[in-house]
């Protein structure tokens, strides 16, 4: 059954939003970041009207209430990717933090000098960074799948690399710019086989994709709430047992120990250990709200929505004479389609489509070396979500027609 | 909105005036904006009293950059060198007319920067610059 | 003139309401964590509302609006601290990643084998195990200043370890069990006269006490918004320019980095270069909020208001046969009253008192070491804020003497 | 509220039955709850048919972890010792009579955790025992 977007479209405030009077917001970024509905609004306002206290240590009410709270929302993000318990959901700021716990802990400790990590050269920054350092500070090796014209990845070349025994191999499940979704299976099939570790950048396929970490046997996954109609403030790190208990801690303080004494200090069990300080409670909470929501939608109806619309936007953004769309057919990508316009830059046309309310990304979206492999500076980005309409589409079309007026 | 890109914007992106490089030039200076790739060099040449005899700006990227930086060598072309060290950030919105959110600010303001690298003799430019 | 306590909680919802039916909630945990005003719920409603989007790369109006937003709260956060500029505030998650922040990157580059760090005894976790770890990974001393029996350091023996040059004197403020109020301008003063940068865990003065910066002279000041009227998930690192610029990055990722290619990458400019991936933008607005309401009320009248009642608390838990309270006399401590009652275990204490709606907290509180020294394993502390009534004083004191009865 | 206090709680807190250590015995363990700095000890004695002939727990903590110790050594004596590796989270809260917030929680089943890890002969308590 298609979803029911006009009312769908009720749950969430800022969509009835006009950006200037008389001009109504059409929110073209989710990739960057999604909307919220109510329920996720209401639930971190009612935890701080009710419930607000410091968890994990406390005996009052509050508190109690409080740490059952955040647990309850561990759990429901371990069943909304079908993790085999709780405790493997670890709570980080976002994708990017959750990422970087892995090559600070798992990577220092497994990783050395020589050794190698495969990358895509689809990878967004906070996939590529944190490996930079790592490279810097202990010399291992990064090798790069290449990304096709097509935009699909090279896997051809992946199983070539695979051949010299890297340790890891981090990817993206699906681009933010090109939108491909990628052979997530196979490809962590294949690094087993070869005996390499698996990290699933999932910051755009748990939103928008059902992901079930069980199935796709991964062994880290790194994911970010805002993406998925959550609060901002709050992501998770999804590992395997035996791994995160192998791990050493990542920051030290308050919930990560079991004991302190003046000169040293024990860990707490998994996930603690990796949760050290005050955590985002009230952030928490909201991201179990937008996992609620999720669900009762069902992400497979998410997914065919994105899928209906993203064919519908492919075949409109194709006619118009001058606009390219990179990346691979609407049956091989997610809700994302990132243009260039011939002649005119992509931030004249963001900021244009602005003066309309449409709301797209002008840049290279953090993805800067896929863009240079591209030899284009920049793209613009429309992107969708569950909430998006065929008329924002619409709007999206007319909308650079005018620009190519504008620039005539 | 589109009034942003009022003809005064789009005359001078299309149809600039200082387009192009000066050979020989008493002060050169290029830098780029790293978030959109946008480019601007710009060449120089003073007269015999520390004026702007002649100047000219070259690069690719936006059409506010390319423009601001067009209405910019206008407006220091036969001016005093100190005067030009003297420019702000709100001298280029006014040489544009319109109000910039911080990602086209930066757009706008990247031949500002450059010619005041350029004019300090700077090996560097920085966003201190145009503060 | 002193505050309209009464009138102020109708600010904050969550007083107003009853633990179980019939019984109403004396909040008396502010030291874990503050209540929030409806300054800052609605504030962080009314962003995810109308404003929300990803900051920093948007050329969109919701890209702008939320990004001004952000660095708006930045520029508050500043001001509140008097720091010299907006961008020496780094936005972490909690105080305690500020502190490791300074342990990953200033302390790794400047501290090696056999460098001391000196510490204190009052330390909360969060103090501690960052550097426990740091000593661990690279052979660097620890040493503490002592706590004497009236809960003030030992600013003697202080002298005598910075005789041995430490590189780093990192301690807190005030101490979240005792409430002493440490000598910050002092200990700063002569660290420096010793050539030791600072790190001061601000986690519990900047909550409670006008804090500037720039008299306190301090190189690096960490604290968490939750503890001072602001959301979870948000806290923040101040540091002097020099220190932050010849820092290395920590996190790596989008919004981090100037620009990135395949294989290396370009730092960005402090603040952003410690920024890593999407920040908790929504939790920013409400830490911004959080400082607006302080300020209007007034530092020296919270410090004020806090210590009125502290001199009352312990004044009257005093009076109370085999009530022993640690820590200094009231003037010299804030709003913090950690005691141990003779013979009854501090759990038992703290659970019968939720059963008035007393919340107060038992346990070592995150200062394991600190309750090692007086050779107890907990305590239970009730702690105060501007919201804090003479009132709820009373009922904890009657609490008190009620649990006496049921241990009889 | 008090009534976690029930007289039952403060009564076997105050006039434990088992409180103690047997000498000799046939198993024996002990553990701490960091948190709060419990501690329990539990000594049991078998007899021939592989039942609980005696125990004794000693310790010291908050009146929930040592009135459960006493509690609970109360219902395992005589009972056979693959019945005591059956006893669950649930028994305990059964014992208390009560509804206990999850840091409580670890106080009454500090002992459950203890003599879990006693009857089974392992090296280290863990949390597993309780779940
Ligand atoms: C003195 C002190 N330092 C550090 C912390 C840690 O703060 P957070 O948990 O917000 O990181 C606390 C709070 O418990 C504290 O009281
Ligand atoms: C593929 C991908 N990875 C990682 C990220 C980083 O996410 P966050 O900024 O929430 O850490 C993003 C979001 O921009 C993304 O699209």
């Amino acid at each position: 059954m298609p979803l029911d977007i006009p009312r769908l479209r009720q749950d969430f405030p800022i969509l009835n939003r006009e950006v200037r009077p008389g001009v109504p917001l059409a929110y073209l970024d989710s990739t960057a970041t999604a909307q919220k509905p109510l329920a996720v609004i209401n639930a971190m306002d009612e935890f701080y009207r009710r419930f607000n206290a410091n968890i994990h240590r406390g005996v009052h009410t509050l508190a109690e209430e409080s740490t059952a709270m955040y647990e309850a929302a561990r759990a429901k993000v371990a069943r909304f990717i079908n993790a085999p318990s709780a405790e493997q959901i670890i709570f980080t700021r976002n994708t990017t933090e959750a990422i970087n716990l892995v090559a600070y802990t798992w990577a220092r400790v497994n990783l050395k000098k020589g050794d190698l990590v495969v990358l895509t050269e689809m990878e967004h920054h906070s996939n590529l960074v944190p490996w930079h350092m790592l490279s810097a500070e202990r010399g291992v090796n990064l090798e790069f799948v290449p990304v096709m014209d097509d935009g699909l990845l090279d896997l051809d070349i992946y199983r070539a690399l695979l051949a010299r025994t890297p340790k890891l191999v981090a990817f993206t499940a699906m681009s933010n710019v090109l939108g491909t979704i990628n052979p997530v299976a196979e490809i962590i099939r294949l690094a087993h086989e070869a005996g390499a570790a698996t990290l699933v950048d999932g910051a755009q396929s748990v939103p928008h994709l059902p992901v079930d970490v069980q199935a796709l046997d991964v062994d880290f996954l790194a994911f970010s709430a805002h993406k998925m109609l959550g609060p901002t403030g709050i992501g998770a790190l999804y590992g395997k047992r035996p791994l995160l208990e192998a791990m050493p801690p990542f920051l030290g303080g308050g919930d990560m120990i079991k004991t302190v004494h003046l000169r040293n200090f024990v860990p707490n069990d998994v996930p603690h250990k990796f949760e050290a300080g005050t955590p985002a409670i009230a952030e928490a909470v909201g991201f179990g709200a937008a996992v609620d929501y999720l669900e009762t939608i069902g992400m497979d109806a998410v997914a065919s929505h994105e899928q209906e619309i993203i064919a519908y936007a492919l075949e409109r953004l194709e006619e118009i004479p001058g606009v390219k769309v990179f990346g691979p057919p609407a049956d091989k990508k997610g809700g994302v389609a990132a243009f260039t316009l011939d002649g005119i830059h992509p931030h004249d046309v963001a900021q244009i489509l602005d003066g309309s309310g449409i709301a797209v990304r002008a840049g290279h979206h953090c993805a800067q070396p896929l863009h240079e492999k591209f030899g284009i500076p920049a793209t613009t980005r429309a992107s969708f979500y569950l909430y998006s309409l065929r008329e924002e589409v619409d709007k999206l079309v007319k909308g650079i027609y005018e620009v190519k007026k504008i620039f005539g | 909105m589109e009034d942003l890109y009022r003809e005064i914007i789009i005359d001078h992106y299309k149809n600039p005036q200082y387009r192009g490089r000066l050979d020989p030039h008493d002060i050169h200076f290029e830098d780029d904006n790293p978030l959109c790739g946008d480019h601007i060099e710009i060449t120089l040449r003073l007269d015999g009293d520390g004026k702007v005899a002649d100047g000219r700006f070259d690069g690719k990227g936006c059409a506010i950059s390319q423009a601001s930086a067009d209405l910019l060598i206008e407006s220091i072309v036969s001016k005093p060198v100190e005067e030009v060290k003297q420019l702000t950030k709100q001298d280029i919105l006014d040489l544009l007319g319109i109000d910039l959110g911080p990602v086209r600010l930066k757009c706008a303001l990247l031949s500002l920067k450059v010619l005041k690298a350029g004019v300090y003799g700077l090996g560097e430019a920085s966003d201190d610059l145009i503060e």
